[in-house]
């Protein structure tokens, strides 16, 4: 049973197999664990980012397909979300519609870039999305009058998921364990229901019959093709498969937020950070997408009081205090990718499964 | 008799966390060749490989003309006067076959005389001279491979199964390439699992099994012997 | 005799004016197997990937069982029926290799597009492939990483793969080169089962005349990418084409 | 049978189309400027439009030869690029601001020996940096694309940070050199005196660049050393040397370029450098990874392109360097004079 | 003890922005204080939070300001795009936020709810002040902005200020944001308006850095007998602008320009403890910490709707002297300065000299929330 719920991959390590579990424990706890506003954002974060990096390890580590044009997927769905709730009304209607059109979007584009370009060879089928990325964004920014342009959009969701929704008054007194039951909480729940849902669907497919022929094509898609496999199809499926799955990460954050902008869903650092996140938790396997999320959510979010209280014991020396600066949060920041990428070769997943 | 060229003293490589030679014991004598048989995965490759520097040698020693090579870089022993043909060709694909071959002529423009030489053992390179070398026919990267450590003249060749993929021809005129090689004084230690060219052109034979030297001594005793190939092979030579 | 399986019709290639396959036509039938010789350069591995469609041709037309499939990718061909096992080894390195074999079992199954069982589940395919792994003598290494085998291992494998397609047409290209003495025969062995079975249609790239003299029912050979002889072995052994442009001088005269 | 015949593989005659193939690409930027006289009617615009889109092109070439150098030879794509002509901008502008009685000066003498100590200086730096990135931060991770976008990038933001921490977040102004302000006019057409400098650096590069690559056997090693590291180690060159060569090259490259732009744009930030990459990406992908010529010409081709567009239809600006650069995939997928194999 | 939250983009590309907004701001609240930092014996405190100037984090650090810090008005940010998506959680959580030094019209505009104030310029004052600056009989003007919301409002407004003065705009040229080759601009330009009589102007709307003024300048529009004008600009762009000399516009501050001694104080103490003057965004800042003071005195306590009460209507006086909240849509109604650009070798930057201050009441800004 835990085993088909996992699709047969197994974490194979302890370790990896503890932080799995305390990671899924403190996201579904989040709330009561760690109540403040703050830190409950912070575990919607990190659920939206996991099933948007295990989507992109779909196509990354396991279709060995790099893309720049992931954040447009999130994006189309983040979008799809904002806009039906901005002309159908606040409704779950209006939600589930917008989250489906935008899936359904999100894989079409997909489809017309991969038949487009999925032929030509992986580094230009980099450079081509890249390109077709910025053009969306863009665009997105020349639409103003749909999209709020750079501005972006506000939007208001259902009653029921807002703080000014409150149950529970008669059976508990409005509060569980000190933490109020209100709308919030519900779009916390929604959130994490939705991605959890969603990463064991992608973990069932990269596990499956067609994951493995995807491996096989990252590998040597000369020998792929001479096994009888088609490989453009099957390139064409996973990057269809991939941007679906980005776009309901994206419907998720947009409802999480109530906002969407291109800073927020479009942007190249966006990109990069999904990049990271892949390469720091393993590529190729999704449980990486997990650990890298986490880790990198959590660094973005708190490296800076982190700094800000180093920089307080240093106050005084040369240079020291100026370089530990909050402010210069970002310096560090870079300093992790590099050391992450060096020390990981393999992903933190890799490591703990004792990978080279 | 001189000191060999090439003397190797127990010695053991590990490839990640696998012992593959453990305690190779080998000597190539000046101005012979020197084969290197045994079945496939008993370590004939990494043996070269040891030498030349690619894999580094865990312990024992590794002398070169009287020098400790053991713990040089590969360039510096390439450039001590060791040409290499690896198994894989190492063929640069990108490039073509004249670039490929002024690249390996190291130590300046290429000798046109020698050039010549190399174009009659091998036609096909003065044909393809401009064309991109991973277009090339797999015996004609074969060739090339060959051709390009012998553009310079070296003390020591380390070739690894030249004559797979070759036509019976070819085979016969890189034999007497390799001939004409030992007669300019050179030494060569060939790796080969075509027994015909083995006996045709081995001095001393040196057969491996399970990255060890299991048995050393003149090639003339081994192909005479075949109660010998079928212990130390598992299987008569003479049936090929 | 019947019509032949496989069939070539002027098949030619160019490499900018190089005319690397010129005009091959030429027919091969069910259960026999065909040895193709030549000069290195002579055009057979092209010969094999105008076949096969790894590069397109510049003119003619192959036919498989009287149907034109020259226009088709390589992946139909192979669905169709040709199967192909390459000189240069081309696996896929950093799977094991059992998973290399069980991939090409999943692709003749039909459950590439599965999405939603666990490849795992799938007992009946780890055991076939297993069984062509003790075929080729490669079971020991199953869980091994294919980057880390031997050449010599990875030319088995090279072969089991073929053998797990399992095609009508087998083309093997230089199967044995590099293979050791005890291990080339295993391979061989392995060829002649099929031939054996008299319904495979089997093409042969060889540079070793024993291999050629015990196992072809028929040698053709290509000479700077055109026909030059096509026959039964002893007769085109003996002609001169082979003898003077292919075989040279006999080993010991050096 | 036949009669044995002679080894020699057949060869035939080669159609017209085939021979001019290669030559194609250069044909591509004449072909551009005649069609961009037919668009303009105006024909004092067109000249401007013109020669300052060539003069650009010359500008985005200095900028993107380091780049396709260290992608097209050693395959490692440096996202980090774009901190190198920052770091060249910064270093040649405090240069500049140092020299102020020089570049103040109204003599073109003294304001070009101004802009060569500069330039020294900023690839001097840059030279420098390069060393040291390359040895901590590319250097384990040649070979792997993925890891040198993360990487590098990695590398981008904390150098962007140190020139923060160096220079502090403003925005920095520079004028130009006194006698390298203002327009050249000629039949009705402006053209800026600092483009002209442009042309002449970027011609500069261009042959020095041919002439080692050609010359030398430096491209040769590199580039089989990218494909074959043990191999060429084992001909007895030491690779490691040739590789941090390239990359101090390369670096340096790009520092020049900075100084250039930097001066061009008036105002240098931390990130100016990053916001040229995608331009610079687009030209050396288009021009073929690797090659010089393509470089030079995709980036004149950018240059002249997007002047055309951005008179004749500004909207389509946005997108025309895109367009290009999908077109001339789908017309060469490599690019235009592709040297190395992209994987 | 008072809470407030500055909450504002400190790092990214605004970083230089976002330190003088944050200075002005603790020198508005000691001004206001007289030093003590303290209203009614009541300790200010400033929770300092960094959007990174992304959108998204603002809005969570804005929720954390208000739900778990507890503040009780939030200041900033910086950009408006940041802003924007900072304004619903000011009404969920019904809390003030004082907008500064976001300047789209939209914040005050059809983005706004009852909680949002903004101290800072809004696009039109720009647009207003400038019309005003370069109108006149017999000029003609062409316009050079960015292509995006931004550059198209501002020079719609531009064009509705400039209504019925005479001057029209002859050509409106619109290029994307990350343009960095400005001859087509240039050439499109000097074509339109080379056959035009009369004073000719170019007009440059441009925010953020590759600002265009100089490369234009450099292919010599005075050819065409065009010349070029701008709003005014921050103190290290006004470094490139010796090259302007005469040049007309209307801006925002230039710390010489106000006459008062909140700006005598500022002037004088920014210069003591930074070694500069203070910059845009220093007096921006200086604003909103004396509005803060001004309003918690004036309401008597932080409760919210007191609070907005009091503000609704509120004067007070900042380093450009008056400023009013105007009731209907909360925007600080505030002096702009028409300008004329001197050169004085013996100073880093070019001098934007006072032509005349366009007071509160010559700037007939439209309310735009309804
Ligand atoms: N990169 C590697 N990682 C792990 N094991 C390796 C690696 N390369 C080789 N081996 C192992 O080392 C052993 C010796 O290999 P080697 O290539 O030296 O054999 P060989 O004698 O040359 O065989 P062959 O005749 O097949 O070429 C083999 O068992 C092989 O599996
Ligand atoms: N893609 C290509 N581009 C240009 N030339 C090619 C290409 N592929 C093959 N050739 C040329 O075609 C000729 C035939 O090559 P092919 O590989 O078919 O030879 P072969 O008969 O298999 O030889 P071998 O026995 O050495 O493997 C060779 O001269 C080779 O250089
Ligand atoms: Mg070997
Ligand atoms: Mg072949």
């Amino acid at each position: 049973m835990f085993r088909s719920i996992l699709s047969g991959d197994m974490p194979r390590s302890t370790v990896l197999a503890v932080l799995l579990a305390l990671i899924l424990v403190g996201l579904a706890l989040a709330p009561f664990l760690f109540p403040g506003v703050r830190t409950v954002d912070t575990a919607a974060r990190i659920c939206v980012f996991i099933v948007l990096v295990a989507s992109y390890d779909l196509l990354l580590g396991y279709g060995g397909i790099v893309s720049f044009a992931h954040t447009m997927f999130f994006g189309i769905g983040a979008y799809g979300v904002a806009l039906s709730l901005t002309h159908l009304g606040r409704g779950f209607g209006a939600i589930f519609l917008g989250a489906g059109a935008g899936a359904v979007v999100a894989a079409a584009l997909a489809l017309l870039i991969g038949l487009f370009s999925l032929r030509v060879r992986a580094i230009f089928f980099a450079m081509i999305t890249l390109a077709v990325a910025s053009a969306v964004a863009v665009l997105v920014s020349q639409l103003s009058g749909l999209t709020g342009g750079e501005d972006g959009l506000t939007f208001k969701l259902p009653r029921e998921l807002g703080p000014a929704f409150k149950f529970g008054k008669e059976a508990l007194g409005g509060e569980l364990f000190g933490v109020k039951l209100n709308g919030k909480l519900l779009a916390y729940y929604f959130v994490f229901a939705g991605a959890l849902v969603l990463f064991l669907m992608l973990l069932r497919v990269v596990n499956s019959p067609f994951g493995r022929v995807l491996l096989a094509i990252r590998e040597n898609d000369f020998r792929a093709e001479a096994i009888g496999y088609r490989v453009v199809y099957y390139r064409v499926a996973a990057t269809c498969l991939s941007a679906a799955a980005a776009a309901l990460a994206g419907s998720l954050y947009a409802i999480w937020l109530r906002y969407v902008g291109p800073e927020t869903t479009l942007s190249m650092e966006l990109m990069i950070d999904i990049l990271l996140m892949v390469v720091i938790g393993g590529m190729g396997t999704m449980y990486g997408a997990v650990i890298g999320a986490t880790l990198f959510v959590l660094a973005q979010n708190y490296l800076q009081t982190l700094m800000g209280a180093a920089s307080g014991l240093v106050e005084g020396l040369p240079v020291l205090p100026e370089l530990l600066s909050a402010d210069r949060w970002l310096l560090w920041l870079g300093v992790l990718f590099i050391l992450s990428v060096y020390f990981f070769p393999t992903g933190i997943v890799g490591r703990l499964r004792g990978g080279k | 008799m001189s000191d060999p060229i090439l003397r190797l003293e127990g010695v053991y490589t590990n490839i990640a966390q696998y012992h593959i030679l453990q305690g190779v014991d080998l000597e190539v004598p000046r101005g012979q060749v020197t084969m290197l048989l045994g079945r496939n995965g008993v370590g004939k490759t990494t043996t070269l490989r040891t030498v030349i520097g690619h894999w580094r040698a865990r312990q024992g020693r590794i002398l070169f003309d009287g020098e400790d090579i053991t713990a040089l870089p590969t360039p510096a022993i390439a450039r001590s006067g060791v040409g290499f043909v690896p198994e894989d060709m190492g063929i640069f694909s990108d490039l073509t076959v004249e670039e490929n071959m002024v690249l390996a002529a190291a130590s300046g423009p290429i000798d046109s005389a020698r050039l010549e030489w190399i174009f009659t053992a091998f036609p096909p390179l003065k044909t393809f001279w401009k064309s991109e070398a991973g277009n090339l026919s797999g015996g004609q990267k074969q060739m090339l491979s060959i051709a390009r450590a012998m553009v310079e003249e070296r003390k020591l060749y380390l070739i690894d199964e030249p004559t797979k993929g070759l036509a019976p021809a070819i085979v016969s005129t890189m034999a007497r390439a390799l001939k004409e090689l030992k007669a300019q004084g050179a030494s060569i230690l060939l790796v080969e699992q075509n027994f015909a060219v083995a006996r045709a052109l081995g001095d001393t034979a040196n057969v491996m099994d399970d990255g060890r030297v299991i048995w050393s001594g003149a090639m003339a005793e081994l192909s005479g012997d075949a109660g010998l190939q079928e212990r130390l092979m598992g299987l008569s030579l003479e049936a090929h | 005799m019947t019509d032949p399986i496989l069939e070539t019709q002027d098949l030619t290639v160019r490499f900018g004016g190089h005319v690397a396959v010129d005009a091959v036509s030429c027919g091969f039938q069910a259960g026999e197997l065909t040895a193709i010789v030549g000069p290195n350069g002579a055009g057979k591995t092209t010969y094999f990937n105008l076949i096969s469609g790894q590069i397109p041709a510049t003119a003619g037309k192959v036919f498989l069982r009287g149907r034109d499939i020259s226009g088709q990718s390589v992946s139909l061909r192979t669905r169709a029926g040709i199967g192909r096992a390459f000189q240069l080894t081309n696996l896929f390195p950093d799977l094991t290799v059992l998973e290399n074999v069980r991939l090409v079992v999943q692709s003749r199954s039909g459950q590439g597009f599965n999405l939603w069982s666990m490849a795992s589940g799938h007992a009946e395919m780890v055991e076939a492939a297993e069984a062509i792994l003790v075929r080729v003598r490669l079971l020991e290494q199953r869980h091994q990483v294919v980057s880390e085998l031997s050449h010599g291992n990875q030319r088995k494998l090279e072969v089991a793969l073929l053998i797990a397609l399992d095609p009508a047409v087998y083309m093997f290209d230089e199967p044995t080169a590099g293979m050791s003495v005890d291990e080339a025969p295993v391979v061989l062995d392995l060829i002649a089962e099929l031939k054996a079975q008299r319904d495979r249609t089997i093409l042969l790239v060889e540079h070793k005349m024993d291999v050629i003299r015990t196992l072809a029912d028929r040698i053709i050979v290509l000479h700077n990418g055109a026909l030059a002889a096509d026959g039964a072995p002893a007769e085109v052994m003996a002609s001169d084409v082979v003898q003077e442009a292919y075989m040279g001088k006999e080993l010991e005269d050096v | 049978m036949t009669a044995a015949p002679k080894h020699a593989p057949k060869m035939a005659e080669l159609s017209l189309a085939d021979r001019l193939g290669p030559w194609m690409p250069v044909l591509l930027v004449p072909a551009l400027v005649l069609l961009g006289a037919l668009a303009i009617p105006e024909t004092s615009s067109w000249l401007t439009l013109t020669v300052s889109g060539l003069a650009m092109g010359m500008m985005i070439f200095i900028m993107a030869s380091g780049l396709t150098l260290v992608f097209g030879l050693m395959d490692v794509i440096n996202f980090g690029h774009g901190a190198f002509v920052s770091i060249g901008a910064f270093v040649g502008v405090t240069v500049l601001l140092l020299l102020g009685q020089m570049t103040g000066a109204p003599s073109l003498g003294l304001n070009l020996v101004a802009l060569m100590l500069a330039v020294i200086g900023a690839m001097a730096a840059t030279g420098l940096v390069g060393w040291a990135f390359e040895k901590v931060i590319v250097m384990p991770v040649y070979g792997h694309h993925l890891k040198q976008i993360l990487v590098t990038m990695g590398g981008l933001i904390v150098v962007e940070q140190l020139i923060i921490v160096l220079w502090g977040p403003e925005e920095i102004y520079i004028a130009r050199p006194e006698s390298l302000k203002g327009a050249i006019t000629f039949a009705g057409a402006a053209l800026e005196k600092y483009r002209l400098v442009a042309v002449v650096v970027g011609l500069v590069v261009f042959v020095a660049m041919r002439f080692v690559l050609r010359r030398t056997k430096v491209g040769l090693i590199v580039r089989a050393g990218v494909q074959n590291g043990e191999m060429v180690q084992a001909l007895g060159y030491r690779l490691r040397r040739v590789f941090v060569g390239v990359f101090i090259a390369g670096s340096a490259l790009a520092g020049l370029g900075g100084v250039m732009w930097g001066l061009y744009q008036e105002v240098i930030t931390a990130h100016m450098g990053n916001d040229a990459m995608i331009l610079i990406f687009i030209v050396v992908i288009i021009g073929g990874l690797g090659s010089v010529e393509g470089c030079f010409i995709g980036a004149l081709l950018v240059g002249l392109l997007q002047n055309y567009v951005a008179y004749l239809e500004p909207k389509a600006a946005l997108i025309s360097n895109i367009a290009l650069m999908v077109a001339i995939l789908m017309w060469r997928p490599m690019g235009m004079i592709p040297v190395v194999k992209a994987k | 003890e008072i809470k407030i939250a500055h909450v504002y983009g400190k790092t990214g590309p605004y970083e230089a922005y976002a330190k003088q907004s944050h200075d002005g701001l603790m020198m508005g609240l000691e001004y206001a204080t007289g030093g003590t930092m303290e209203i009614d014996g009541e300790k200010i405190v400033v929770i300092e939070k960094d959007t990174q100037l992304k959108p998204e984090n603002g809005r969570a650090l804005l929720e954390e300001a208000y739900g778990d810090d507890e503040v009780d008005l939030a200041v900033g940010p910086v950009s408006s795009g940041v802003a924007l998506a900072m304004l619903p959680v000011a009404e969920e959580y019904e809390k003030i936020l004082l907008v500064e030094p976001a300047v789209a019209d939209s914040i005050t505009g059809k983005n706004w709810n009852r909680y949002i104030f903004r101290t800072g310029r809004n696009s039109s004052q720009d647009a207003v002040s400038n019309a005003i600056a370069l109108a006149g009989p017999n000029v003609h003007i062409a316009t050079l902005a960015q292509d995006y919301a931004f550059g198209r409002d501002g020079v719609a407004a531009f064009k509705d200020a400039l209504e019925g003065t005479g001057t029209d705009v002859a050509h409106e040229e619109y290029v994307p944001t990350d343009t960095t080759d400005f001859t087509a601009a240039a050439e499109r330009i000097f074509n339109a308006m080379k056959d035009l009589d009369g004073e000719k102007k170019l007009f440059v709307i441009w925010a953020g850095g590759g600002n265009p003024m100089s490369k234009v300048n450099a292919m010599d529009p005075g050819r065409f007998g065009i010349k070029i004008a701008s709003g005014g600009n921050i103190l290290a762009a006004l470094k490139g602008w010796k090259e302007f000399e005469g040049m007309e516009g209307a801006t925002y501050y230039y710390y010489d320009l106000p006459q008062n001694p909140v700006n005598d104080w500022l002037v004088k103490e920014h210069q003591a403890r930074f070694g500069t003057p203070p910059d845009f965004f220093t007096a921006g800042g200086m604003a909103a910490g004396l509005a803060v003071v001004e309003a918690i005195k004036k309401a008597g306590g932080t409760d919210t709707e007191a609070l907005i009460a009091a503000m609704e209507g509120m004067e007070w006086e900042t380093p450009k002297g008056k400023m009013v909240f105007r009731a209907e849509d909360h925007q600080a109604m505030q002096s702009m300065y028409h300008f004329k650009i001197k050169v004085d070798p013996n100073v880093e930057w070019a001098i934007p000299e006072l032509v005349r201050e366009l007071s509160i009441e010559d700037l007939p800004i439209p309310v735009r929330n309804k």
